[in-house]
């Protein structure tokens, strides 16, 4: 693993939870790593497990997911638990599939949780820049 | 002008994609009428050598099956792309990766191992296991380099169309032959079979809830399935909804779910992740603890949900050449 | 057509500027794909930055637009207005966040340059794919739905119905009034509940813009906000509304000379006989006839003495169930609560041993137009002189209910207190905390206190029966860690509030959440409590959580104005971000429906595909990422969408 | 001398390459059969649910997946100790019988037909399933089409799928048959032994009325003896579906007889680096290299092979034809390997008379078709076997206690002949090949000796990945490609 490895991480957050919480930390002027890339869903129900391997094969070397606490917490009534299914078996196909479950990390982190969310996302590039870099080539051809 | 010339050709795979084609059986001497077979392995004494004396886009059409697994395979696979207008990747194997394509995840080396020095019955006190070079007394014997790990046909070269299905349907087969023939050419990347789903078609889509939830997923020995009614709604693995129409739903009429040898519908990015996503969502429980207890049950997500089509799912990216 | 995007990278003053080198941001946004113009200014939201980006889709011909500035939450709107301002569809915007998720967040300089062209790059890349989108707005319909003709529905009832919203107001019993109906004094003023809540109920029969349903349940709700179809299932009470004038003269001469069966409303401690009222001044003061126990109705040979004593011939013993349907534009769930069975915990004995009464019991004794007429008295006709108040009885306890029920310490309080004032007995009331902090509350307990009311923090262990049919307590002092016993004449077990039994039907017919326990849940528990998650159903009362009276009284008011709200603006706009189900697509096989959380998607069977109701699309996109056919697509986060911006910021 | 490269060899169900070597006087000094390809069946099936394995082995060949899904099956049984319900046993084995009968017609027809019907040194663009036509006439060519379609329109019927079945569970099958069936069984079934009488008239009258042929079949250059192996029932007699696994001795004396679970005591499995395939023989005598006779544990397996373990067969017609065979050839066991083509044909006969059988028991179309396994909560082992047409095929499964794959073996039919098949080519290369002169129909002739086994490379090299490129290179003794040539030329 290179020293000056620097990992790719894609953060997909829902609007009402996770989004407001790194607004949060951001008026808040909280620092974390900027390899994190924030993309916003409505709900972490809307996220596809096809999202997650798109994003590995253009390069993340770790996916996070983060959406409203269960069991009340989510807008859509149980967006979370929906995603939460599909990442537990996402996360199982992964390991079979040889790609480290690390590398898909799910978090539940209300919009309060500001500072929750810094040591997430703190944590989370730590781990994947000792894991290493995901060596996936980018595939020809857009969307 | 002649008959249009076509050619048939298998890479990796088992053959039952040339009985498909053999099984569309009276018709087949319409086929003969129709086109001019130019190679055909299974049936007719052509060899490489008719193909490589071939005009380059001479033939209009070639079906290919069969995984790409070897640096001959491509080869030959090169060779059909620039003898022939359009190429085909014919049966799940070709167009993505099929079931021999779960190898992807698995270890090669220990598999050596596993077949030649600890088989079961294997007597190999010196260990010897086969090479890719092998040179006795002068005489050598020489093997095709064999890849990491099967390819889709479109890991390798271009591909125009897609008959999907393990084995293809002998009227998905017809169908394409037919289209090819009558000159109306669908754009690139055109996959045979429905534009919808399995559950479409499916002779228990009726007998489906308006909502399916499961309690519990259950394997299909574990079990008597209901034949009357939709499989998903009795707890057991269907992939019917995630899974291209058009095969006529044999395996439900036979009594068991679909397993997805049709492949994804278009638009689909991956097949796999497609599936765990409607698979998972279904499952009726809000309990973090006992949604991973029972998604636990599922003993095998990645041969389940990727059985078709590892290879050339997004899960790999490593093309060929990348290897080096 | 062409696709012309312009980016626009605000400074926010030093903001954005001060971390972020936005000059060399906007050269790098202006060699991506499809850009046409990129600029950089100090405020982009002010008036002159607004009105640069209105001047250059026009000059430029700009069909797409990307604000790097702060965020979606924050300016959204307005650069959306200025893209309709502009002449474009407001959807073609894309705002990336630059600052809360950049500039505000990295300290490295360089770093967050560069994490501002991958975050630019990726709403490039996305704004490609975006599409128009036109939401449409629904006309609101002024009715209101009340369910539960308790305090909280009558009250939120009569505020609507003063504004001159029609109500219909539905209600399972046979009478309204609810549980406050049953009670005698409420805490801590003492007035009678009677006289308060009475005319209430009167003012709800008399209001014209009230329509009563009782005896009468709602079968379903279709629909969405602001135009709902309601389905109410009147069961028959065998007394027509239309012809009894409430003379009660059927009661009166039903062959039951004497009420022999057991009367709900009195929580078992009185009797009532086949035909009957709840209280003399139930409303509508129409009685029910059980045919549980009618003999008319059980043996067909009765002689009907009920019929031939009505003066209007108002008895029909041939009543069917009626299902009538009305139009509403707002629901209020305001279904209530019922109390802790107490036979559920057996160490308190009760339903076995004699004088061990429930609190709700205890109300209906001392109401003096209760069963008993108001007096107190042990089964054997004496009156008690030793009675123990039991706190806490299903509430606090993880094998039950885990809450603190909320009400219970001020009822038992209450009880102690017009037990000591009526009869003179010496009261116990066995307590884990008292809870007393409402306006007034700490003071009444102050003052029981002090009127000789005994306290003992206590967990009782068991009641057993004693000598002379008295009843020993075993219990644990809890302030001096020891085992003792009291014996008493009577114990008064303080049950805790609870859900309806058949809360999951409840919640499924209203659509509404709830809670573990079954208790309605409110959209955000500090900041739209008696909201629901679903768009047009408000709750009130205890069906939310265990409350007294002023509070449901005031949450009660709170739904009505909300649903007021709603009304008087007259239209509902629908949701941006809907699903579109894409025919050609879709295979019918039913895994959206399976997901939506608002059955919002119904299954046309005909055509074998799914429809989307976008009035009840809330635009989650639960069923857009299960859809295996590809056919649902979310508006604003269609799969392309998401894809191009996934692959943005990951491409160097 | 000349270097000849056929690529890929024809009319087979597989995938390799044959390497002929040789000397200065262009003699054959040696011939390889080479398998180039792995497949990694006994890698990627570990992981998977042992209950997926009736649809994944299967998929080691499309050509016999009947067999492996009816081998693994079995297996799955005999792993869950569940037994097949009398009404699924009956439909497993009528499935069985209706494949043996297609596949053999298969390969007698379109993959070796053109050998027989044609010509072995007819022209090469007549050597196929349009040489046969205009061979046989269109007319007769439709009634071989139109049988081996409706007898593989009753395979979908009852297992889902003709290629790739999925009606196999243990303890039974997924489908049931209706009364309402019987009928249009009945009626298969006639069609079967019609179709099964005329195929043996048609074999009587092409090969055993042409003594060229006849002399060809019982040429030195196709005969070997060795040990043969097959499924026999309790009489001895040839058999499909179940029961101990019989050997015999190159001159017909029973060697051993054993259940499939003492398979791992009698059978040995040898491996040759210039190969992926592996060699089966017989444990007890020995790997004596590629040669035959009494010494070498070298089997045989197939058609020819089932006929020599057994003493008569269990149908009347079908053991007529069985003393006919070895009345005209005159030994016992017969060790000529294009023999194998009569012994199929009777085969077929045989299948098409257990069909009718079958399809009038009253309880094949009963309703219990299931027995549900218990639970296993342990680490298990399950055994399966049946004879495929190209011979015995054996499934053993290894199981956690979830019933998950931790390992397989798998004995394949042509993996039990591939030894044999070496020497077949070897012999044939040496026999036709003389002073270097090579033409298409020499080529074709020493095709025909592996041809005659049915070979699926497919299936031996179900470790293997691929298939499908079967270069013949003839080289000089210093291994050297010397020029090249290409047939047909």
């Amino acid at each position: 693993m290179s020293e000056n490895f620097e990992p790719k991480i894609v953060a997909i957050f829902c609007y009402w939870c996770t989004s407001q919480a790194a607004e949060l930390a951001g008026t808040s002027r909280m620092t974390y790593p900027p390899n994190v890339r924030i993309v916003k869903t409505m709900c972490t129900g809307r996220v596809d497990p096809q999202f997650i391997l798109w994003a590995f094969r253009n390069g993340a070397d770790g996916v996070i997911v983060s959406g409203c606490h269960p069991p009340n917490d989510c807008h859509y009534e149980d967006g979370n638990f929906k995603w939460f299914r599909k990442y537990v078996l996402l996360s199982r196909t992964l390991e079979q599939a040889g790609i480290d479950p690390k590398r898909l990390r799910q978090e539940w982190i209300s919009a309060s949780e500001a500072d929750k969310l810094k040591k997430v996302l703190t944590e989370f590039t730590e781990e994947i820049r000792q894991l290493g870099p995901l060596n996936h080539t980018i595939r020809e051809g857009g969307v | 002008m002649g008959k249009p010339k076509v050619g048939f050709y298998w890479f990796a795979s088992c053959g039952g994609c040339e009985e498909s084609q053999v099984d569309i059986a009276e018709k087949i001497v319409d086929v003969i009428n129709a086109v001019d077979i130019a190679i055909w392995p299974v049936a007719l004494d052509f060899k490489d050598s008719d193909l490589e004396r071939m005009e380059d886009g001479e033939m209009v059409a070639c079906f290919l099956n069969g995984a790409i697994t070897n640096s001959e395979h491509r080869r030959i696979a090169e060779l059909f792309r620039r003898k022939s207008k359009y190429v085909i990747a014919y049966g799940a194997c070709s167009y993505m990766g099929g079931i021999p394509g779960l190898e992807v995840s698995k270890d090669k080396k220990s598999l050596i191992e596993r077949v030649y020095i600890k088989g079961d019955i294997v007597v190999n006190p010196e260990k010897k296991v086969p090479v890719t070079e092998y040179t006795e007394d002068g005489i050598k014997i020489d093997i095709p380099e064999i890849y990491e790990r099967p390819y889709s046909l479109d890991e390798v070269i271009d591909v125009d169309f897609y008959v999907p299905g393990c084995p293809p349907t002998p009227n998905v087969f017809l169908d394409a032959v037919n289209t090819l023939l009558s000159g109306k050419i669908p754009e690139k990347g055109y996959v045979f079979g429905s534009r919808k789903s399995l559950c479409n078609e499916c002779p228990l889509n009726k007998t489906k809830p308006e909502k399916v939830l499961v309690k519990e997923f259950k394997r299909p020995h574990e079990v008597i399935l209901d034949p009357e009614k939709c499989y998903l709604a009795q707890g057991v693995i269907c992939l019917g909804p995630v899974t291209r129409g058009g095969c006529d739903a044999l395996c439900i009429k036979g009594g068991m779910p679909c397993t997805g040898c049709f492949g994804p519908l278009d638009g689909i990015k991956d097949y796999g992740a497609k599936a765990i996503s409607y698979i998972a969502s279904i499952l009726d429980s809000k309990d973090l603890d006992e949604i991973r207890r029972t998604l636990e049950k599922i003993p095998d997500p990645l041969g389940t949900f990727y059985r078709y089509s590892l290879p050339g799912s997004l899960m790999y990216r490593k093309r060929i050449g990348d290897e080096k | 057509m062409e696709t012309r995007i312009g980016v626009y990278i605000c400074h926010c003053g030093t903001n954005i500027a001060g971390k972020v080198n936005v000059d060399e941001v906007r050269e790098y946004a202006s060699h991506l794909k499809n850009v046409v113009v990129a600029r950089n200014y100090m405020f982009m939201c002010s008036e002159p930055g607004q009105e640069m980006i209105i001047k250059d889709i026009k000059e430029y011909g700009l069909n797409r637009i990307v604000v790097a500035a702060c965020t979606e939450t924050l300016h959204g709107h307005t650069f959306r207005e200025v893209a309709k301002k502009g002449g474009l569809n407001p959807y073609l915007v894309q705002m990336v966040s630059i600052r809360e998720f950049d500039s505000w967040v990295t300290e490295d300089k360089v770093e967050a340059t560069e994490k501002a062209k991958s975050l630019i790059r990726a709403g490039v890349y996305r704004v490609n794919y975006h599409t128009p989108v036109e939401t449409t707005t629904y006309p609101v319909d002024s009715n209101v739905l009340i369910v539960g003709a308790g305090i909280a529905g009558i009250t939120a009832a009569l505020v609507l119905a003063d504004a001159g919203k029609h109500v219909y107001l539905v209600e399972r019993q046979g009478f309204i009034g609810g549980n406050m109906a049953k009670f005698d004094k409420t805490f801590p003023t003492l007035d009678c509940a009677s006289c308060i809540l009475t005319p209430k109920m009167s003012a709800v029969k008399n209001n014209p813009n009230i329509t009563l349903f009782t005896y009468s349940e709602v079968e379903k709700i279709d629909g969405f906000v602001g135009n709902f179809d309601v389905t109410i299932r009147k069961k028959p009470r065998y007394v027509r509304e239309d012809l009894c004038i409430g003379c009660l003269s059927c009661i009166e001469n039903c062959v039951y000379k004497e009420p022999r069966f057991m009367s709900e409303f009195d929580e078992g401690i009185g009797k009532r006989k086949p035909v009957y009222v709840s209280f003399p001044q139930a409303i509508p003061l129409v009685p029910v006839i059980d045919p549980e126990t009618c003999i008319q109705f059980r043996t067909g040979k009765c002689v009907q003495t009920c019929l031939k004593g009505c003066p209007t011939k108002a008895i029909d013993f041939s009543m069917k169930e009626e299902i009538v349907k009305v139009k509403v534009g707002a629901v209020i769930a305001a279904t209530g609560f019922k109390v802790f069975d107490a036979t559920r915990d057996t160490k308190y004995g009760f339903g076995r041993y004699p004088n061990i009464y429930t609190t709700i019991q205890m109300e209906r004794m001392l109401n003096s137009a209760g069963p008993t007429g108001g007096e107190i008295r042990l089964q054997d006709g004496s009156i008690p002189k030793e009675v123990a108040i039991i706190n806490c009885v299903g509430s606090r306890n993880e094998n039950f209910n885990a809450y603190c029920s909320r009400v219970c310490c001020m009822i038992g309080l209450k009880h102690a207190h017009m037990l000591r004032d009526s009869i003179g007995a010496n009261v116990t009331i066995f307590y884990t905390d008292i809870r007393a902090n409402g306006k007034g509350y700490e003071e009444f307990y102050r003052k029981v206190m002090l009127e000789g009311v005994n306290f003992v923090r206590g967990e009782v262990a068991s009641i057993i029966p004693s000598e002379n049919n008295r009843l020993t307590i075993v219990f644990e002092d809890t302030l001096l860690s020891r085992v003792r016993k009291k014996d008493v004449d009577m114990v008064i077990l303080n049950v805790g509030l609870e859900p309806h039994d058949d809360w999951e039907d409840v919640r499924k017919v209203l659509n509404l959440t709830c809670t573990k326990e079954g208790w309605l849940m409110e959209k955000h528990p500090k900041l739209a409590p008696v909201t629901s998650l679903s768009d047009g159903r408000f709750i009130a009362g205890a069906a939310q959580f265990p409350k007294d009276i002023p509070d449901t009284v005031a949450q009660a008011e709170a739904a009505a104005a909300e649903a007021m709200s709603l009304i008087d603006r007259g239209f509902v706009e629908s949701e941006p971000n809907v699903i579109r189900i894409d025919e050609e697509r879709c295979s019918g096989c039913r895994m959206c429906i399976s997901v939506c959380p608002f059955s919002a998607i119904t299954y046309n069977e005909e055509k074998n595909i799914a429809e989307v109701n976008t009035g009840l699309c809330k635009g989650c996109g639960a069923c857009a990422a299960v859809c295996p056919s590809k056919a649902i697509s979310q508006n604003n986060f269609t799969d392309e969408e998401l894809y191009a911006e996934i692959m943005g910021v990951l491409r160097e | 001398m000349k270097e000849i490269t056929v690529s890929p060899l024809t009319r087979l169900e597989g995938h390799g390459k044959i390497e002929i070597f040789l000397n200065d006087e262009g003699n054959v000094e040696k011939a390889y059969l080479v398998i180039d390809e792995l497949r990694g069946f006994e890698n990627f099936c570990r992981g998977r649910p042992s209950e997926d394995m009736p649809q994944i082995t299967q998929r080691i060949c499309g050509v016999c997946p009947t067999a492996h899904h009816t081998a693994s099956v079995k297996a799955l049984d005999d792993l869950y100790s569940v037994q097949p319900t009398t009404t699924a046993r009956l439909i497993r084995e009528l499935m069985y019988h209706l494949f043996m009968v297609e596949d053999h017609a298969l390969h007698f027809y379109i993959l070796a037909g053109p050998d027989i019907i044609v010509g072995p040194r007819a022209p090469k663009e007549e050597r196929n399933v349009v040489g046969i036509i205009k061979k046989i006439g269109l007319e007769t060519a439709s009634y071989i089409i139109k049988t081996r379609k409706s007898v593989r329109d009753m395979m979908q019927y009852i297992g889902g799928k003709t290629v790739h079945p999925v009606f196999g569970l243990p303890g039974g099958v997924a489908k049931g048959l209706r009364n309402e069936d019987r009928e249009r069984l009945i009626e298969l079934s006639k069609a079967a032994k019609e179709f099964s009488i005329k195929t043996l008239e048609t074999f009587r009258n092409l090969v055993l009325k042409n003594k060229e042929y006849l002399d060809l079949f019982m040429s030195d250059y196709y005969r070997h003896e060795t040990y043969y192996m097959g499924l026999v029932n309790s009489r001895n007699q040839d058999e499909f579906y179940d029961g101990p696994i019989r050997v015999v001795d190159p001159r017909g004396n029973e060697y051993a007889k054993f259940p499939v679970h003492d398979y791992e005591k009698h059978l040995a499995e040898h491996v040759e680096p210039w190969t992926f395939v592996r060699f089966t023989y017989l444990r007890n005598v020995g790997w004596k290299g590629f040669v035959d006779g009494k010494d070498s544990g070298i089997i045989s397996v197939a058609p020819l092979a089932r006929l020599n373990v057994s003493e008569s067969m269990a149908t009347p017609l079908a053991n007529d034809a069985f003393g006919e065979f070895y009345d005209t050839v005159g030994e016992k066991p017969v060790h000529y390997t294009l023999m194998n083509h009569w012994a199929r044909v009777i085969e077929i006969l045989y299948a098409a008379e257990k069909i009718e059988e079958i399809v009038n028991n009253e309880d094949l179309y009963g309703k219990n078709i299931r027995n549900i396994p218990q639970r296993v909560n342990e680490k298990r082992t399950g055994y399966g076997v049946v004879e495929a047409p190209r011979g015995t095929l054996i499934h053993k499964y290894v199981t956690d206690e979830r019933g998950v794959m931790v390992d397989l073996d798998l004995i394949v039919a042509t993996q039990n002949n591939a030894a044999r098949m070496s020497l077949s080519i070897d012999k044939a290369a040496k026999g036709f090949i003389k002073g270097g002169n090579v033409d298409d129909g020499i080529i074709n002739m020493v095709e025909m000796a592996y041809r005659a086994y049915d070979p699926c490379l497919a299936c031996a090299t179900h470790e293997i990945t691929g298939m499908h490129i079967f270069d013949l290179n003839i080289r000089n003794n210093k291994g050297e490609i010397i020029k090249r040539t290409v047939i047909g030329d």
